[in-house]
């Protein structure tokens, strides 16, 4: 067997992303496994609890090495990446013939493929600046919006969401008025609401937001509680709670930036989120971490060996079919390139919305489709990485 | 068994314990886990000093435990940065021992003033005060991913550079025994006395000429320092810091820990670090359940062993022998059988719980789990039923000491 | 009234009573003498329930032992412990209202007749009885016993602390509540003041009752006051 | 010669109850006075003026000279006075032994040398065991306290206050719950430990007054009434009827129900 | 102003739902001298349960049901462990209470998930009350505001009438006595920590809906509950009622005001140094001010705003 450590935090405040992302990856690698898996060896997953901060991640990554897993995977949140990506440098560093790969299924943090890019990691969601960027493709020629409030969590993603927003703003769109720029502690306001009635003070008409788990739904239902009409244009909107916590609310004011929207036409991964949802009960969300398996599939049929090392640098450019296209890692920061959607929601068919509004998110009656599609070239953005390569 | 006596077997046990961990089989793992047990004895000690000595009941405990360890995780980066050939991380946990013991020191003012709820309420509150600042501030906290570190930072000591762990875990079994002599040394003294007079009656200790507070304030940055070591030494171990170390999870962790262990005594600590460690990283591989059963155990300590399981096995012997002399051997085997049929079926059923919520196919359904349920209920329901009572005499005394 | 035979009791291990038997009848006042630690305080606790203990102990036709300290006392049996336990909290006021009980009983007690004895408490009712002198919080617990209608009186140490004038009050309300039919137990240091009420006197010695008899049998029998009291 | 103690016009109210109203006592160095009055006269209340526990509203305590009204418990002892309470008050998981120590470390001036082993301290060490034996319990030094019968624990109340080495001892009804010849052994230990030293004692037991004191003070209602020779206050009639009493009235006890 | 309106609003609705909880918390306090920290337990049991029966019975008969399951099992707690616990001390009691807990929230993660669960007041409950300016007012929170008062008025009615009160609050120094004088201490014990935990239960059930239920819920709230209660005074009920609005305003409207120490200080022609907290805006402290503020008052007094001075 390969066996793959999963350190993303499954209890504590994001303990529910955790759990749907465990479930992605679980699917993923049966996939994987029901197609022979890799050479004849099974994929195997391993689960340990990170609890969403960095201390108890790095002890989970310990006992993974411990168990002699040598692939680790976590993706929440950014801060945890970034710790995770200093400590599985310093082992490889202290023990160069038996490396660690890690592979990020969701940290967005720029520096993780800028500054602090290593060997090591490789990313599968587009980046911060490369998920600002797309919403603006879709914000700028909006001309309805001319006050934005800005609110997001207050660590490396929210910061950066913030900064990137602002700078493109101020580049594409200088007439539109930044009247709020928040940055709200992570995963422990309970209530949104005093925030909301700032946001309605300020008389903004937009909200862009990077907030993901209970900081995304329990905005958006303050939003809707006090029945304010605003757009709100995020990372993350058609999960994580919040279409159901918005309901039809949602219809026509969220817009989303990422891989994937499950009514992507026409149906690129064929039953498969069929039997998933039905299985798990969840929506499918996390269209990258199944690109990331595959992938790792891929590298390691083409390397031919168990070899970390050798893997890592099969994976290099190595082009897959992430289902919504081509994708490949660029081998200069290991950044994923893929396909981006900006997505809206909308009626469902059934309750007689557009046709291809068949799946609805989080049986809220609202149904994300596609409004606009970014091919991976046109999302790429520069990086400041210097990678040292073993 | 003379307090002395005690005190020189558990030096003795502990002492073999560090000399042999780090070459029992399991490679890594097991230096792994050893080096968590010592620092997490560090920790009960100084909490023993705070609690088990001095009777103060702190809910902040991690703040002065993270404090040292930030202390060092930034002191190792300065070092790294400013290419500081004098500096090694053997030393560093003194520097964040001292970084505790300075704001301790400060604190502990305010602290020391009071007692009892409010004493815990206080270092609650500043514990957590510190934790949420420390999780939005980037620079000495790090925000929220956290200051990591190279241990290697700076110059090497005595030939070590303590990147391999088991140079740390050397490196971690010098301070326990540094720490363990202090504190060692701490109850025999004279502080050590007042501090037990401060615990008891606070008043009187005034009327004999002495400060209470001054006292309760000796006690609490003494412990702080020590909690500073026990930090730096978790920083080290893992080479990162983050605001996770001032929760309070971290200071109840350390609370159960010397509480299950036996809060009075140096023994218990050790014992009570030992335990929570083998829970935390053993038995949490082995089942998602772990801290129901830890949670269990405390509460059981707390009902049925306030001197901890260092306090129930010095009175263990003593209780069989008398039981033994009550009801004959073959009916006290009965009874051990019956306590450990009942300890097996709660496990059993707990884990059959977590196993069927997480949706596993439950290992009890079939006839042999069944067998095994009844086998275990009847073992452990023995000593009540009719056949096993024996008459007269030896029931009347068993009533009466329940 | 109350009726204790072969009665031991035990703190945790230690066994202080080694098998006691001793009666008081209504109007009766028993003293029981002993030395220091001799266990008096430990039977008066093994009365009420306040003390692991076994034996039988019987109030009229009910028998004490398995019984809730609580329930002993509302079958009618009122303790006065020996040091002063009063609600340190409470008002003064607050801790008699504590005591009162709807029992029907020989003897009723009302707050008029517990200030008529004990002038002191009534000034004092506003103020939280910790701050009570020592003698106004004995004063305090005998009040606050008789205003439960007890049938039986078990008193420990009542004089303790007690200026002499009120101790010789005491005397001649000893004798009062006898007269009414209500059965006391009396443990009392004093020898004086216990000779001088007692309608009958036990003495105890390690956890034993060594001597029963009148007051008058006591003073005469030597031995036994030299062994056992050490007079 | 400067007194040891002396109270000049004391006054102490709590909110609008008027404890003491302008009470003035002297004590001469080695003197054993007593205090007597009745209950809730206010003696215990005397007691934790001079000792610190309560502060006067007005008036002057000077110990020695110097003047200690108001002052913290802790300093009211460094100028030399140590006490007992009337309600024991000990460390009670500690054993006798350690209570004692406890109380002699001022005296022994191993107070400053915090870090040094306390069982280790020879001077420290024979001075306890001296006092074990004197208040009779040599024999019981190391059961913790709570478990010792309650004349045992007043005997450690008092040989804490005596251990203490302090010029001027102040008990507080050493000998209540005790009988006669616990008493009378209590009087002996009292008068030995005291030797050359300054005692201020209330008590109830006149025996006991009688037999310790060289001066009495009467206090009644907040005032002194009497100060002098025993003789002197056993012959006071004022004495007699507030305090004493020979024939007190019975008072009117419960009506039939 | 309309700003201010809408925020003292959802101020006083918070503080209120707070002040039930600690109420009870207060209540089992000061007549038991139990600080009880399994408290916001219940509170999460409170949410977690009306969450479970919502869907059966419909939202108000959950909101009376689980509030009574809660104070039931409150009772059970007390009978069988607590009672226990007792003979060891109050450390001891507390320590039992951390335990339960910790147990409560290995329970609640072993049954509802260790993830957040959609419990919500029902769509009818959500609409806007009332708008102030653009902003609505839901339903809701003036529900949570109505009950927490009458439960806490109706409380203290029983609490001042009763004997029950003195009864706990001498057994609370010495159970034996009040016993021997004729009590059942045990039972009284039982209603009143069955009552506090009601109390949390009932606050759960409020609390879940509006905000979130999670594992986590039970720790958030806990320390705000403990600030509350020893900045209010340990054991003072009106003390606990200051405290709750005062930290649930300051909290509401510390998230408004986007001024630091520094600009304050610049406003007055004062430049301060580049001090930790002086740079940070009250927004951004929003999450630790009720700490900062419980420390200061304990600088000032150490017995909370309201409690009494003990010596
Ligand atoms: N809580 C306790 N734990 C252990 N032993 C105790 C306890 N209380 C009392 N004893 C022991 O029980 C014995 C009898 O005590 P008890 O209080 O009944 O004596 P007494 O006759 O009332 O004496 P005294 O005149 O001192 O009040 C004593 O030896 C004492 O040491
Ligand atoms: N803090 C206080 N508040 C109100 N009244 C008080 C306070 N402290 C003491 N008193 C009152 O002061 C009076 C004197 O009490 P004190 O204890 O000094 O009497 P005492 O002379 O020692 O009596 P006894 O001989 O009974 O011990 C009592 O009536 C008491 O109720
Ligand atoms: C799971 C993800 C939403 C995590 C988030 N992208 C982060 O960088 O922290
Ligand atoms: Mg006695
Ligand atoms: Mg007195």
């Amino acid at each position: 067997d390969v066996r793959i450590a999963q350190l993303d935090g499954l209890s504590g405040a994001f303990g529910n992303v955790g759990e749907q992302q465990r479930a992605s990856l679980q699917a993923s690698i049966d996939a994987v496994n029901a197609a022979g898996g890799v050479k004849g060896e099974k994929l195997r997953l391993v689960s340990i609890d990170g609890k969403g901060n960095p201390q108890e991640t790095l002890k989970a990554f310990r006992e993974a090495v411990d168990q002699g897993i040598r692939i680790v995977t976590q993706g929440n949140s950014s801060s945890v990446a970034a710790a995770l990506v200093k400590a599985v440098d310093k082992y490889n560093r202290r023990h160069p013939d038996d490396p660690v790969l890690y592979l990020d299924h969701s940290a967005l943090d720029n520096d993780l493929t800028g500054k602090d890019c290593s060997f090591w990691h490789f990313r599968f969601d587009a980046s911060v600046a490369m998920k600002t960027r797309a919403v603006m493709k879709k914000l700028v020629p909006d001309q309805s919006v001319h006050k934005i409030y800005l609110i997001n969590q207050n660590y490396a993603l929210g910061q950066q969401a913030s900064e990137d927003a602002k700078a493109e703003l101020a580049k594409l769109r200088p007439d539109v008025k930044v009247v709020g720029d928040e940055l709200h502690p992570v995963g422990q306001v309970k209530d949104f609401a005093p925030y909301v009635s700032k946001i309605a003070e300020s008389g903004a008409d937009t909200v862009f937001t990077a907030n993901w788990g209970n900081d995304l739904s329990l905005l958006v239902k303050a939003i809707k509680d006090a029945g304010l009409k605003l757009h709100i244009y995020t990372f993350y909107g058609s999960g994580y709670g919040a279409p159901a916590a918005m309901g039809p609310a949602a219809i026509g004011r969220i817009y989303v930036a990422s891989e994937w929207n499950q009514n992507i036409q026409p149906d690129p991964i064929e039953g498969f989120m069929d039997v998933y949802q039905r299985k798990t009960g969840h929506d499918w969300l996390f269209q990258r971490i199944r690109t990331m398996v595959f992938l790792l599939d891929a590298a390691m049929e083409k390397a031919g060996t168990r070899d970390v090392k050798a893997i890592a640098y099969a994976m290099e450019g190595l082009q897959v079919d992430a289902g919504t296209g081509p994708a490949w890692a660029r081998k200069s920061d290991h950044q994923m390139l893929q396909r981006l959607y900006i997505s809206r929601a909308v009626k469902t068919a059934a309750a007689g919305g557009p046709a291809d509004a068949k799946y609805d998110a989080e049986h809220s009656g609202t149904a994300f489709v596609t409004d606009m599609v970014l091919e991976p070239q046109q999302t790429a953005v520069e990086t400041s990485c210097r990678m040292k390569r073993p | 068994m003379t307090s002395a006596l005690r005190w020189n077997i558990v030096a003795a046990a502990i002492g073999a314990l560090l000399l042999i961990a780090p070459f029992v089989p399991g490679g890594d793992a097991t230096v792994n886990l050893a080096c968590m047990m010592a620092t997490m004895v560090v920790a009960t000690l100084s909490y023993n000093i705070l609690l088990g000595q001095t009777g103060l009941l702190s809910f902040g405990h991690a703040l002065y435990v993270g404090l040292g360890g930030f202390a060092v995780a930034n002191l190792a980066n300065m070092a790294e940065a400013g290419g500081w050939s004098w500096f090694s991380i053997a030393y560093a946990p003194l520097a964040g021992g001292l970084l505790s013991l300075a704001v301790a020191a400060v604190l502990g003012l305010l602290n020391t003033r009071r007692t009892g709820v409010v004493f815990a309420m206080i270092t609650l509150g500043f514990a957590e005060m510190v934790h949420a600042y420390a999780l939005t501030r980037d620079g000495f906290f790090g925000g929220d991913a956290g200051v990591s570190f190279d241990r290697t930072s700076g110059g090497r000591f005595l030939g070590f550079d303590f990147g391999p762990q088991v140079e740390v875990y050397g490196l971690i079994a010098v301070w326990l025994v540094l720490v363990l002599v202090l504190v060692a040394g701490f109850r025999a003294s004279v502080l050590g006395d007042l501090c037990r007079a401060v615990r008891d009656n606070d008043e009187r200790v005034e009327f004999l000429g002495l400060s209470a507070q001054g006292i309760r304030y000796r006690a609490f940055c003494l412990s702080a320092f020590v909690a500073g070591i026990a930090g730096a030494l978790i920083a080290i171990n893992f080479e990162l810091v983050s605001a996770q170390i001032l929760s309070l999870d971290q200071s109840s962790a350390i609370l159960v820990a010397t509480y299950i262990g036996g809060v009075g005594s140096l023994a218990g600590s050790v014992v009570g670090a030992l335990v929570y460690v083998i829970f935390y990283s053993v038995v949490s591989s082995l089942t998602d359940a772990w801290p129901f059963h830890l949670g269990v155990i405390f509460v059981a300590t707390v009902l049925f062993a306030p001197g901890g399981l260092s306090g129930l096995a010095a009175a263990l012997p003593q209780r069989l022998r008398q039981r033994r002399e009550a009801i004959g051997l073959a009916r006290l085997a009965l009874e051990a059988a019956a306590v450990l049929s009942a300890a097996a079926l709660y496990v059993v059923l707990v884990e059959e719980a977590y196993a069927v919520a997480r949706g596993a196919a439950g290992t009890l359904s079939g006839p042999r789990g069944w067998g095994l349920l009844l086998l275990l209920a009847v073992l452990a329901a023995a000593p009540f039923l009719p056949l096993c009572r024996k008459p007269s005499a030896a029931c009347s005394r068993e009533a009466l000491e329940r | 009234m109350l009726t204790i035979r072969d009665v031991e009791a035990f703190y945790g291990k230690s066994q202080v009573l080694r098998g006691v038997s001793l009666s008081v009848a209504g109007g009766e006042i028993v003293a029981l003498l002993g030395r220091n630690g001799s266990g008096r305080s430990t039977l008066a606790k093994a009365i009420v329930g306040l003390v692991e203990r076994r034996g039988s102990i019987h109030l009229g036709a009910e028998e004490l032992i398995g019984e809730k300290t609580f329930r002993i006392a509302q079958l009618g049996v009122g303790y006065v412990p020996e040091n002063r336990d009063v609600f340190p909290e409470l008002t003064v006021e607050e801790n008699l209202r504590l005591g009162e009980s709807a029992r029907a009983a020989k003897v009723c007690w009302r707050h008029e007749d517990i200030f008529a004895l004990f002038p002191r408490l009534k000034e004092r009712l506003k103020v939280p009885a910790g701050v009570l002198s020592g003698g106004e919080q004995q004063m305090l617990t005998l009040a606050r016993a008789l205003l439960g209608n007890p049938d039986v009186l078990v008193i420990d140490e009542p004089t303790e602390g007690l200026a002499p004038k009120v101790i010789e009050l005491l005397a001649e309300f000893f004798h009062a509540v006898r007269a009414r039919g209500v059965a006391m137990l009396l443990i009392e240091q004093k020898m004086s003041l216990a000779l001088d009420v007692a309608t009958r006197v036990a003495v105890m010695g390690h956890g034993r009752i060594v001597f029963e008899g009148s007051p008058r049998e006591l003073t005469e029998s030597s031995d036994i006051t030299r062994e056992w009291l050490e007079v | 010669m400067t007194p040891a103690l002396q109270l000049t016009d004391l006054c102490k109210s709590f909110g609008p109850t008027r404890i003491f109203d302008g009470v003035s006592l002297s004590v001469a160095p080695g003197e054993r006075h007593a205090v007597i009055g009745p209950n809730g006269a206010g003696k215990s209340t005397l007691f934790h003026l001079i000792s610190g526990r309560l502060s006067p509203s007005s008036g002057s305590i000077r110990l020695f000279g110097r003047d200690v009204a108001g002052a913290p418990p802790a300093r009211i002892f460094a100028s030399g006075l140590a006490r007992n309470f009337q309600i024991n008050s000990l460390f009670a998981t500690l054993s006798a032994r350690e209570n004692l120590r406890c109380a002699a470390l001022i005296e022994t001036g191993h107070h400053r040398a915090l870090w040094r082993r306390a069982a280790g301290i020879r001077d420290l060490a024979d001075k306890v065991t001296e006092m074990l034996d004197r208040i009779g319990l040599g024999r019981r030094g190391d059961i913790p306290c709570d478990q010792l019968s309650y004349s045992e624990q007043r005997a450690i109340e008092i040989g804490m206050a005596a251990i203490s080495g302090r010029q001027v001892v102040l008990l507080d009804e050493p000998t209540a719950g005790m009988n006669h010849a616990e008493t009378d052994r209590f009087i002996d230990l009292i008068r030995g430990l005291t030797e050359g030293r300054t005692l201020m004692v209330v008590e109830h037991d006149m025996g006991v007054v009688f037999s310790l004191a060289d001066r009495i003070t009467v206090l009644a209602a907040g005032k002194v009434v009497a100060s002098g020779a025993p003789d002197e206050i056993r012959g006071n009639n004022e004495v007699r009827e507030a305090y004493l009493g020979q024939h007190a009235p019975a008072g009117k006890e419960g009506a039939e129900c | 102003m309309d700003y201010f309106a809408i925020s003292l609003l959802h101020g006083l609705s918070y503080g209120l739902l707070l002040f039930m909880l600690t109420s009870g918390l207060t209540l089992v306090f000061s007549l038991m001298g139990v600080l009880n920290f399994a408290h916001a337990s219940f509170y999460m049991l409170g949410a977690y349960l009306a969450y479970t029966l919502m869907p059966h019975l419909g939202f108000v008969p959950a909101l009376i049901v689980a509030p009574l399951l809660v104070a039931g099992l409150g009772m059970a707690v007390e009978r069988f462990l607590l009672r226990r616990a007792h003979r060891h001390g109050h450390v001891a009691e507390l320590l039992l209470t951390f335990g339960l807990a910790l147990l409560i929230e290995e329970g609640v993660k072993l049954i509802w998930g260790t993830a957040s669960v959609s419990y919500q007041f029902p769509a009818a409950l959500s609409v806007p009350l009332l708008r102030v300016g653009g902003t609505g007012f839901p339903v809701y929170k003036a529900l949570i505001a109505a009950i927490s008062l009458g439960i806490v008025l109706g409380l203290h009615l029983l609490v001042r009438r009763t004997r029950v009160g003195l009864v706990i609050r001498a057994a609370l120094r010495n159970p034996g006595m009040v016993e021997a004088l004729g009590h059942n201490v045990p039972r009284v014990f039982m209603l009143v920590f069955g009552l506090g935990a009601g109390l949390a239960g009932l606050a759960g059930v409020l609390g879940g809906a509006a905000f979130v239920t999670e594992p986590g819920m039970a720790n958030a709230v806990g320390t705000i509950v403990f600030v509350v209660c020893v900045l209010g005074g340990m054991g003072s009920l009106p003390g606990a009622f200051l405290a709750s609005l005062l930290i649930a305003l300051i909290q509401t409207f510390a998230v408004g005001i986007d001024v630091s120490l520094a600009d304050g200080f610049r406003a007055l022609g004062v430049s301060l140094p580049d001090l930790p907290l002086a740079g940070m805006t009250l927004s951004q402290m929003a999450p630790f001010l009720p700490f900062l503020l419980m420390v200061l008052v304990l600088a000032l007094r150490p017995a909370g705003l309201l409690g009494k001075a003990s010596q």
